[in-house]
């Protein structure tokens, strides 16, 4: 049983197709991505991955997409954990263009049909230096004539080195939150690149007056911001679950094929139980993804915080020991069991980390 | 909190209305305390429950049941559980109850059945021995065919509530000879006979639930062997298959969890409830998200089954975190008794005390709820088994 | 090597002495002890303990005793662990006489040397209802011409049924705490009394206006209590330590020997890692017992705020394990396994349980 | 944070404002930022501390040291990694030289220490193999005698440094026909004999620490056999024995903790420090708790060796332990570092990005050291093989 059997029978398609694109298609071409590109994907990748459809599951058919939604997309994440996928699926199939169709204004609606076309690549920059996990900001929208103007410091930007837009969020004079468009080589704009523990890339940018162009209409879009957030960071615990379950057989191969003291591994029973367990910590994640797609607003946040809390300490604890049962072969970099490692610490904490959704999870307490 | 399977939280509701209603208040009040209903109190209740039909509501209609599908049963069993009504006894609903629907005779369905339903006839199980606790090959209690009766000669061990028993199942062994599985059989034995002597186990909450069972030339009819001879383990396992669903108790799991909040919220900590301090708030989300997590991890297996699915390993799975749920609960909860000094009621205190003896609190019912879930992660194959058990089934190992 | 080697040949030599009472003469008269008694404990069992001169270990030679600290007796703590003692040897000889021996007035040494002796038994009751493990007291003293009155409730006194004598610990109009004696049958006292989980007594005390005896001199005994609360938090770490040892062996003897699926238990691997776990924690907390003697003030509180965190997670977990590695027959009462199990309990939690101390531990770090 | 060995915090004191008045600036800015030093970083270092005396400090003093104890050495080598000084590289000083002063040669003794003392030759240990991870016993690289020589032929695995060194030990088989442990022996070769190849091998953390060596018909003069053919078991037991002592890191674990903490204080959550978030304050306390019982663990551990007694399963309890926390405290540190996106630096960025490439800083310098430390369970006998010592050792089991 997959995650999406009984939500929609798109869904299950969407997700073996994605899941076959990944393994037929995408293995080959694997050792190319990610670490190897200033980018830290394969622009080539990321193109194909257009051509799949994968960038548009989340947006309405009238916009070009193909009118999914979570339970869709979470078929496709799967697929990309299964994978470790570089290219940016999530932050623009899973971010961009969703966050665009839903503003509902032309100046959006026009650039949504190139992002979900891979013609550009957008990313947001929402969480701010100063602010960690948190999701309110301090970042400033100046109205100066005509011209919008932002100011202020945003970082923890997943992808930003491949993107040729950013879509930055900021308050206004009256205070409300908008999203506007800057373009990253604009005067006032400074970004400083890191590469991520798994090879992709992120970004903090310095905003000095920056040129920008307003997205959002005049609605405070806060709660859809939020709402996004909530929904990367669900996608994220579906690319986990793709990542542990890949990290769960592959374990299981080595422990039946690798001897130590004259017995194979999966002689010992402290390994048995061990990896007893990582299939518990997996299919426990598969359990709380289904019931976020189950679950409908105002009970979907609290699903997610859930879900993203005990995704994170699974992904950890699956990623931790699979490193473990494979020993000394398990630390190289050689063997992709610690590709799927660094992948799954990504995982575990974009978006918020464990503490974070557990707080959010205390704080939506639905009263006794 | 929310509930995983929105196609039946209607279900769901009433069952809890239901209880709430019409549970019999000194009943409601001996769950609320731990302390242990009566035999009475059980009858009364599964009484009360077949007037409105649900006592054996999982039983095929042809057979006087409501004929509920797994997941329906499901949901009735943790609703009942969550709104605080005591645990049904299942030996006889629903572990022989469905052994004699599938394998008994016409005789057995009749002579059985309808005392089971209208709660007449006590049953107990006589599974584990001493030299078979999570290894059920083991099984010695020998059954000897002599003319018209099996001559019983053995041991039970952990026999739950053999001392309220009109009537038990037992594995037996009729044969020496086959293999170790072949040669064990099903049968049902009047616990009135003669022979039988019942010991007493008092567990690690002081109380009386488990017994030794001694078989000393115990005769039973030839009538009350159920299938052939040697059928004793494909009985077993249906019996298994049939409770492989409710294995992890998250409606008590809901019960003692929400005791364990109004237990934090009425008692206090330098003046302040300790509902409210950082580590046993903390402690307390934890396991909510541990509860929660395990009826996301049910509801998509039950979901699986509704669409044909048979559940294996998955079980075993629901065991090792059931009982480790209700462990870390009832964990919190003697967090809160040791602010009370640990105390432990209704355990009476000896004459000549220096002062007054002690009310049972809430408190103290989850220090004892404590006590009796060491058990959880031992009995029924404990959880190192269950780890076996899905390493060689999922894996292959 | 044990707890008392380096610190002192005569803690050794006492805790070995205790350990051989324990051993020879208590493990007989065990099954008679606490539950089946009304005080929880034999009362003559509780004379022998004193005549064994257990009482006086921390009473300086000058009042009685034999002028020891807490390295001698946490060797005698140790063994009462080690045979799950029921009699108030911590009750009277860790906590009510050393308490009165440092009040220096005439009123305390006078009834101190009775204490000793065994003739009578005192227990501290400081504790209060609304205050959980929290250490400030409301109970107020009132002087009332020439006699004092006290009104308050006291909660959590541990062998209170077997006392003849309370300490009460009150507040006196200045907000200055004292020690006052107090007749368990006086007017205006009422006892509710519980049998704990291990089957000894707790209790909780309404005072109103209850006739008392001061102890104490007129300074603030604040300090003083608070120390000899943390020497009895630091005493059951002791005690706990000689409990856990006794389960390790027991526990390993018991898988050598029970047999399933046609082997020993300790042919199963990952039995043999988890008592090799229960044994990390029960040498940690060995460790942990030594650290404190060796600490000396300022730095001895926080050294038992460390001890009884990982002492009281040790014995939770030690405890646990046993049950578990005994399986069905480690949860019933005939076993002594559950009878240890129910002890490492009350000393998990007696004086603050983890939380606590480790809140403790947290206030009382060091600046950077 | 308090110290557990009262009689030594003076000299512990003494070798933390040592360090700080002598480390050169540059190599303890690598260290903060967790930059792989040079082999000539190490060099320094090792010459001033030896112009100090203290660089072999634990040798006897005929052999050139200054005859420490097990006490004393512990506490010099936790307080130079607490102070912030780069781990001393133990192959020669710690491993190899021990075993000469022991079991060599007048020759051996003149020809290898004083390059050891003097840090003119880096030493590097060929243990592992590919079918010998945690089980030596499995060990097959081939020593056969021909004339004057040992010809080598077979292959190291995780050789740590091979890449900077000048000299090797070895344990090679110089007998298929004893038992395993028998044919054992234990040689020096030296790296730049013809025949040697070495294969850089890169770790979770994208360095190179170890690698893979090749010998392919190499050629080891007979003196450099150190003891008789077949003592290679019992060298390398007595190189393990002089080792167990400092298995915990626990010097290393507190300037982690330390680097932690001012980290997280230097990390805006919703505007405020990130040590001030309560589930982050309660993660770094947990992991001040595991340190200082681990500190208290060593030091009755070490007593007991002043005392006389010998370390047996106790020293794989610390190795338990002491790798367990470094990678609870790195673990605290990775959570820091996920607010700045798992940044890992200094990897460098390939040309072509549309933006600057960013510093390296103490938040990337921990996750790095958590992707390090992973391999602390693994290496050195993982913990599981350590656990199944102290079982055997211990219990008999």
């Amino acid at each position: 049983m997959d995650i999406t059997d009984e939500t929609s029978s798109d869904a299950a398609l969407l997700r073996e197709h994605a899941l076959r694109w990944v393994e037929q298609a995408y293995d080959d071409l694997h050792e190319l991505s990610g670490r190897a590109h200033p980018q830290g994907f394969d622009p080539d990748i990321a193109r194909e991955v257009a051509a799949q459809g994968f960038l548009g599951v989340m947006v309405p058919e009238a916009k070009g997409g193909t009118g999914g939604g979570l339970a869709e997309m979470a078929g496709i994440m799967e697929a990309v954990g299964r994978g470790i996928v570089a290219e940016p699926v999530l932050s623009v199939g899973g971010i961009a263009a969703p966050l665009l169709a839903r503003l509902e204004t032309p100046e959006a609606d026009a650039f949504l049909a190139q992002l979900v076309a891979g013609e550009s690549t957008a990313v947001l920059a929402h969480y701010e230096s100063a602010r960690g996990f948190d999701r309110s900001v301090t970042t400033g929208a100046r109205q100066d004539g005509a011209d919008v103007r932002l100011s202020g410091e945003k970082a923890n930007t997943l992808d930003l080195a491949g993107a040729d837009t950013l879509l930055v969020t900021g308050l206004d004079a009256n205070g409300r939150l908008g999203l506007y468009r800057i373009d990253p080589a604009a005067e006032g704009v400074t970004l400083k690149i890191y590469r991520t523990v798994d090879g992709r890339t992120t970004a903090s940018l310095t905003l000095a007056d920056a040129s920008a162009e307003r997205l959002s209409g005049s609605d405070d879009i806060a709660a859809l911001v939020d709402e996004t957030l909530d929904a990367a960071a669900f996608l994220v615990c579906a690319e986990a679950l793709g990542a542990m379950r890949y990290l769960v057989d592959v374990t299981a191969d080595y422990l039946k094929t690798r001897k130590q003291f004259g017995q194979t591994l999966d002689r010992f029973q402290v390994l048995q139980h061990r990896i007893v367990s990582m299939l518990l910590a997996t299919e426990e994640t598969a359990g709380v993804v289904e019931a976020v797609i189950d679950a409908k607003q105002p009970r979907r946040a609290r699903a997610i915080a859930l879900c993203k809390t005990v995704t994170a300490r699974s992904a950890r604890y699956v990623a931790q020991q699979s490193v473990q049962l494979h020993g000394g072969i398990g630390v190289t970099d050689e063997l992709k069991i610690s590709r799927y490692f660094k992948r799954l610490m990504m995982c575990e904490s974009l978006f918020g980390d464990e503490d974070y959704y557990t707080a959010r999870y205390e704080a939506l307490r639905p009263p006794a | 909190m929310d509930y995983p399977l929105p196609e039946l939280s209607a279900f769901r509701l009433d069952v809890i209305r239901f209880v709430e209603a019409n549970l019999p208040a000194d009943i409601a009040e001996k769950v609320r305390l731990n302390i242990e209903p009566e035999k009475s109190d059980l009858y009364r209740w599964e009484q009360i429950l077949n007037g409105h039909g649900w006592f054996c509501g999982h039983w095929p209609v042809h057979a006087g049941g409501a004929g509920w599908s797994p997941l329906k049963r499901y949901v009735f069993e943790q609703a009942m559980a969550e709104a605080g009504a005591p645990p049904l006894q299942p030996f006889g609903q629903a572990y022989v109850g469905p052994v004699i629907i599938e394998y008994g005779t016409d005789a057995q369905k009749q002579r059985f059945l309808p005392k089971i339903i209208d709660s007449t006839e006590f049953w107990c199980q006589g599974y584990s021995e001493p030299s078979a606790g999570s290894d059920l090959a083991g099984l010695k209690l020998r059954a000897e065919r002599k003319g018209d009766h099996y001559v019983l000669n053995g041991q039970k061990l952990w026999t739950s509530y053999a001392h309220w028993a009109d009537m038990i199942f037992l594995l037996v062994r009729t044969s020496q000879e086959d293999r170790p599985q072949k040669g064990v059989s099903f049968i049902l034995a009047d616990m009135h006979t003669p022979g039988i002597t019942i010991r007493p186990i008092i567990t690690l909450d002081m109380k009386h639930h488990v017994n030794e069972v001694f078989f000393d030339n115990v005769e039973v009819p030839v009538e009350n062997l159920v299938g052939d001879e040697g059928d004793g383990w494909k009985i077993a396992k249906f019996l298994l298959a049939t409770e492989r669903l409710i294995v992890a108790e998250t409606g008590k799991a809901r019960r003692l969890l929400s005791q364990v909040r109004t237990v934090a919220e009425n008692t206090l900590e330098a003046g302040k409830p300790l509902f409210e301090q950082s580590a046993f708030r903390r402690a307390f989300t934890e396991a909510e998200v541990q509860l929660q997590t395990l009826e996301a991890f049910c509801a998509r297996q039950l979901k699986g089954v509704a669409q044909g699915k048979v559940l294996g390993f998955e079980a075993s799975l629901m065991k090792i975190r059931g009982s480790e749920l209700l462990q870390s609960i009832t964990e919190l909860g003697s967090r809160v008794a040791a602010r009370k000094g640990l105390a432990l009621s209704p355990e009476p205190l000896p004459e000549g005390s220096n002062g007054e003896q002690a009310e049972p609190t809430e408190a103290s019912a989850l220090l004892s709820e404590y006590l009796f879930q060491r058990a959880a992660t031992i009995y029924g194959g404990s959880n190192e088994i269950q780890h076996n058990i899905v390493s060689k089934a999922r894996f292959g190992f």
